[in-house]
């Protein structure tokens, strides 16, 4: 069933020198910031404080966190419904995701979106796109925008789902961006599954790349378990759309511990499955590499923890203590106030 | 005999009765095998049934629900399942250009016996892309039928109908509904998907709702009752072709109306109701006929917003008393 | 100073002004380019203004709207053709669950200012799959503009001041419209998008009608008044947000109104009007309120059968004299 | 522009024996009805009596025609608003063709569908569909109604054109088919343009038959000019369908000599792209492959002539005589009867 082969040790690039240490510890607490915010955010699920979907990211940190290195504050982002941790990374603050989980004005879309449709765009983060594959031809817009006005640094990422390429709008989309040469970075994170449905069984042909080539797009494959190769997969990625102007599709094979979402009672895979490809989770996997490189104490992870923990009874706090929207604004953001006429 | 299950098994239960009797019969849409459906309709079907009958299709909503109108003019008697109403925008061209026009367009030559089930609706803090309650779009379009159950028997008896069909039927599951219990016979009869029914009898004013929405009626008439008024509640069951002369009946005898409908106020299944019972008991009229609806807002997460941006029994009681 | 054109000239006109006064406006869609529309309304743009700015897209309908949502985003102003109403279905998800949504689903941060043009309507024989009237569906969608010009100076003035909108505006353009001829002003100001027009003054009865149907409205009022029937006739223009008021205080002269709407008669943007007089000016109706609509069949292709499926002005009279 | 090399000679295959001649004389026969046919209907139009879209086929009438003759009775046609000539190929009259455009009950959709919306259940022709891309998903279903009811040897043949290719449905419908393996013969119909888009300015890569296998679906490409490429191609294909069961794609590389539509004034191409492709008019090619070979004579091509123009006459003659429907069953065929519960 899955396409990367289990047994592959996962291609790290080794740090070599040892102004890197900071970065590598940057990587490693982004990645927890993560995993502990979502293990938080189900906790709060179980407490009735979060309703609605939640689609938790657990397994694909490694995505997220190695991705957002290559893009720039201008770039532009485009996301999934699971998108805890690219807000995360993106430098949304936990306490405005965990608030607007909570339905509270003070989140990152004023209690309207929830975990679903996070927002921010003074991070150009355009959210949170929960019709599969509804989020592509946006990003692709934005590429379009970004071309007609001359900002020629600029790029869109685009996170989506291998259920995703499925869904006809991703060959529509790939076509557009590559026919006009639009700035799009493409990001695939092939977790495997689409909700129960294994890959094999929603595709006849499995391999994402080849529908890249089949659109015009050149593309790539990387092991998403692996931080370091995520991140300079994107970097060589990124580069190549600001340095052609084109497209570019990164396929990040991963996996999600987790089920689909909390209402998923995860029968389609076997434990076995889950149990191998916890062997790769991107979090343990990069300690045990920087340990065995001497950059990593057991110091230094207790105190990475311990400020996320802070941070997030913080968020936490923040979220219970917020305010509700007035029941009077329901409809307010509905139009934009003639005032907004441009 | 009956048995007690929940809207979600009784519609099990019609699946697997209407598999076991007609082997034309299978369940196609997005995991609804494996998975056993977003909503769980469908779980353990797949081990009983086989994964020729519960077919797991791929992301695709318009190509497999027009193999389902094409897997109906080859013969078979497709049950489409797309996981919610939203998902459902994606097909529309397939339900309105083909499902819906085929018959017609070929000069009467072809049927398309599909029939099409979804979740729809808001209620539980699914935010904009998960809530919509659009039905009444559906109630448009001729060439199909429209069936909204609102309770465990028609949850169960409609599917069985809908098979008997030689058109396309849509079926609106409330996603709120399926943890709702009642009961069925061991043996489903198909329900009579003709009319709508007289929930409560009454006196003063109609309520007149569907699906979910018809639960909130049902409260605000209790809570009516209790200050003397006595209102008649239809669930309309189904929305196309609508069940007119139940509606002008209640109306000619209460001549006061309310009508309770999930979907955004402007444009609404509420207003074809109205219009109608407008232009045909005009007479009757004691009061203007009134709308409750859903506030004109993609659906917020929050949930204090979320309750407000809804019909709920308290606006329906205001709404009553303010014709009263 | 005035000329005289087409509809169709009046938009390219418009295309054209809005191009040229803001390089921020580029248009996009299906052959809009080197074919020139469909419909030829922005022939001879492409040769003026160059491919960025008139864009052919590849056949892909919910995309390119998509990346018009993207593009608004973005910062730019673009102006979406999807050549038929009919096409539309296939971007309906983008439109509902993006287009409309994303400024309230973001807590206010988002704005999509986006135009989107398209054409609708039957009455070219162009039979079941080409000949729809949906944009009663469309003004049901919180959060977008529907604008429906019905004359030469709205073609153009619409466009202009859509561009101008902060959030996404629909404009249906009737295909039997195109050859229409009136007169524009050499620079071509923003329409006023608040409000119905009243087209012709009368006492006896409201006629509500918008688009194509609105000329056959004004026929029948013509041969009304040789029989002394003095109608009042209302282009809506706008349909969402609804000009309730200049409906209001028409209905409140005249006690009467029948509302001709090319749509499928069930679930009509007609009946969201005559549910609007009921609740807001029930008692100065002196009889029901009627609609004359399409009847409910796929458009057929023959000649006499779509002229029967359409209104008629011969259809709104009698209509008209039902209520009398 | 162009795909294929316009110098590229006709891949014919030689016809060897006698017993041969009489096929040969039926498929340029099966040509000639089309061509004349449609002059008809523009003659016709002209004049009014035919009127909305009409989409001429001349120019293609090697692929209906070639492809036709791969096909059973049982198997099933599906086609777009340009299918005068596969109804032709499929044997439903030219009368019923002729008063189905003129809107009268006595055609073949009884005037509910004019030119677009050609249906004859009895020849398996399921329509004449003119939203692009929308055939395929049906289609498909119609294969998976014969895998699942063990119709072993019966295929369905999807004809759609070039610009049906950059519909998502397009990905989807190949998808779906390759991955339930359903017996489905995609024909696309490559003229180079769809309206005035060329394909190369649809498609960032215009290699279909790369897409096909994208989508995990066997694919070739075949000069469409050529009507014994065409049919021999289609044999294979079609064998390949049938003793599979699995989709198959056939790339028909086309050109139609008239506009889009009768509306469109034909202003994005050139006249000489135009003329070059005329040299290689499949009617004129295979007569003189014939001639070249002693089986074809003036007299033969003069009494073919002559009973097509007989036919075609004889056509609008009844199309001019039939009654039109009452209009009274205006909406008599939107919903079966009740008599007609199953
Ligand atoms: C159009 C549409 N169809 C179905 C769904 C229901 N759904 C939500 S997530 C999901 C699976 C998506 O899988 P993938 O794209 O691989 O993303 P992942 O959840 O694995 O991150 C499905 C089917 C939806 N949201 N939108
Ligand atoms: C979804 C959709 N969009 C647009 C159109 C308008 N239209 C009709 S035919 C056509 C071109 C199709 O080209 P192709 O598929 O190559 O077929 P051809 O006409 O060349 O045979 C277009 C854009 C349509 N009918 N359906
Ligand atoms: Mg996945
Ligand atoms: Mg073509």
């Amino acid at each position: 069933m899955a396409e990367v082969p289990l047994s592959s040790a996962p291609k790290v690039e080794v740090i070599k020198q040892d102004q890197d240490r900071e970065h590598a510890l940057f990587l490693l607490r982004e990645m927890l910031r993560i995993r502990r915010f979502e293990e938080k955010a189900a906790e709060v699920y179980t407490l009735g404080k979060i309703r609605g979907f939640l689609h938790l990211y657990i397994g694909e940190e490694a995505v997220a966190v190695g991705a957002m290195q290559a893009l720039t504050a201008n770039d532009r982002i485009v996301a999934t419904y699971r998108e805890h941790g690219q807000a995360l990374a993106r430098g949304i603050s936990a306490n405005s995701l965990m608030a607007e989980m909570y339905g509270k004005i003070t989140g990152c879309s004023h209690g309207h979106g929830g975990s679903m449709h996070f927002f921010d765009i003074s991070r150009r983060f355009y959210g949170g796109y929960a019709i599969v594959g509804g989020g592509l031809p946006v990003a692709v817009g934005l590429a379009l925008a970004d071309k007609l006005q001359h900002n020629e640094k600029t790029i869109t990422a685009c996170f989506f789902g291998d259920g995703a390429a499925a869904e006809g709008e991703f060959y529509e989309s790939l076509n557009l961006a590559a026919l006009w040469k639009l700035p799009v970075l493409f990001l695939c994170e092939n977790n495997l599954y689409a909700m129960g449905t294994a890959l094999d069984r929603a595709f006849a042909q499995t391999n994402i790349c080849l529908k890249a080539q089949a659109q015009g797009i050149e593309s790539e494959s990387v092991d998403g378990m692996s931080i370091l190769a995520v991140e300079a997969a994107t970097h060589r990625a990124a580069e190549a759309v600001r340095s052609t102007g084109r497209p570019f599709l990164l396929e990040l094979h991963t996996y999600r511990f987790r089920a689909h979402s909390m209402a998923d009672p995860d029968l389609y895979r076997t434990k076995k499955e889950i149990a191998e490809w916890q062997v790769r989770d991107p979090i343990k996997v990069f300690e045990q590499h920087l340990r065995e490189r001497g950059l990593l104490t057991d110091a230094d992870l207790a105190s990475l923890e311990s400020a996320i923990a802070h941070e997030l009874d913080e968020a936490v706090q923040f979220a219970d203590s917020s305010p509700w929207e007035p029941v009077e604004d329901l409809t307010r953001d509905v139009c934009t106030p003639e005032a907004g006429k441009s | 005999m009956k048995k007690k299950v929940t809207y979600r098994e009784a519609i099990r239960a019609a699946l697997r009765q209407a598999m076991r009797d007609d082997s034309r019969v299978f369940l196609m849409g997005e995991d609804v095998g494996r998975y056993g459906g977003a909503f769980a309709v469908s779980l353990g079907l797949l081990q009983e049934l086989g994964p020729e009958r519960i077919r797991d299709a791929p992301l695709s909503e318009s190509t497999f629900l027009g193999a389902g109108i094409g897997a109906a003019l080859g013969g078979m008697r497709p049950i489409v399942e797309i996981m919610t109403i939203n998902f459902s925008l994606l097909a529309l061209d397939q339900i309105v250009n083909n499902a819906a026009t085929l018959r017609h367009m070929s000069g009467g030559q072809l049927s398309v016996p599909l029939v099409v089930r979804m979740a729809s609706g808001g209620g539980r803090q699914m935010a904009a892309q998960h809530s919509h309650s659009l039905e009444g779009w559906y109630a448009h379009i001729p060439g199909i039928k429209v069936l909204t159950p609102a309770n465990v028997m028609d949850a169960a008896g409609m599917l069985i109908a809908a098979l008997r069909e030689p058109d396309p039927v849509f079926i609106f599951e409330h996603a709120t509904l399926y943890p709702l219990e009642g009961e069925i016979e061991e043996k489903i009869a198909p329900a009579d998907i003709s009319k709508a029914a007289i929930c409560r009898v009454g006196k003063d004013i109609t309520l007149i709702s569907y699906s979910a929405s018809l639960l909130k009626a049902l409260q605000a008439a209790d809570s009516l009752a209790k200050d003397g008024i006595e209102a008649e509640v239809i669930d309309l069951r189904v929305l196309r072709p609508l069940d007119t002369a139940t509606i002008l009946a209640s109306v000619s005898k209460t001549h006061r109306a309310v009508i309770v409908d999930e979907a955004w106020r402007t444009g609404s299944f509420a207003a074809e109701i109205s219009a109608q019972i407008m232009e045909q008991a005009f007479d009757e009229l004691d009061a203007p006929v009134s709308r409750v609806c859903s506030a004109e807002v993609p659906m917020p997460y929050a949930i204090h917003l979320e309750t407000a941006a809804l019909p709920q029994p308290d606006t329906i009681v205001t709404a009553v008393r303010n014709l009263m």
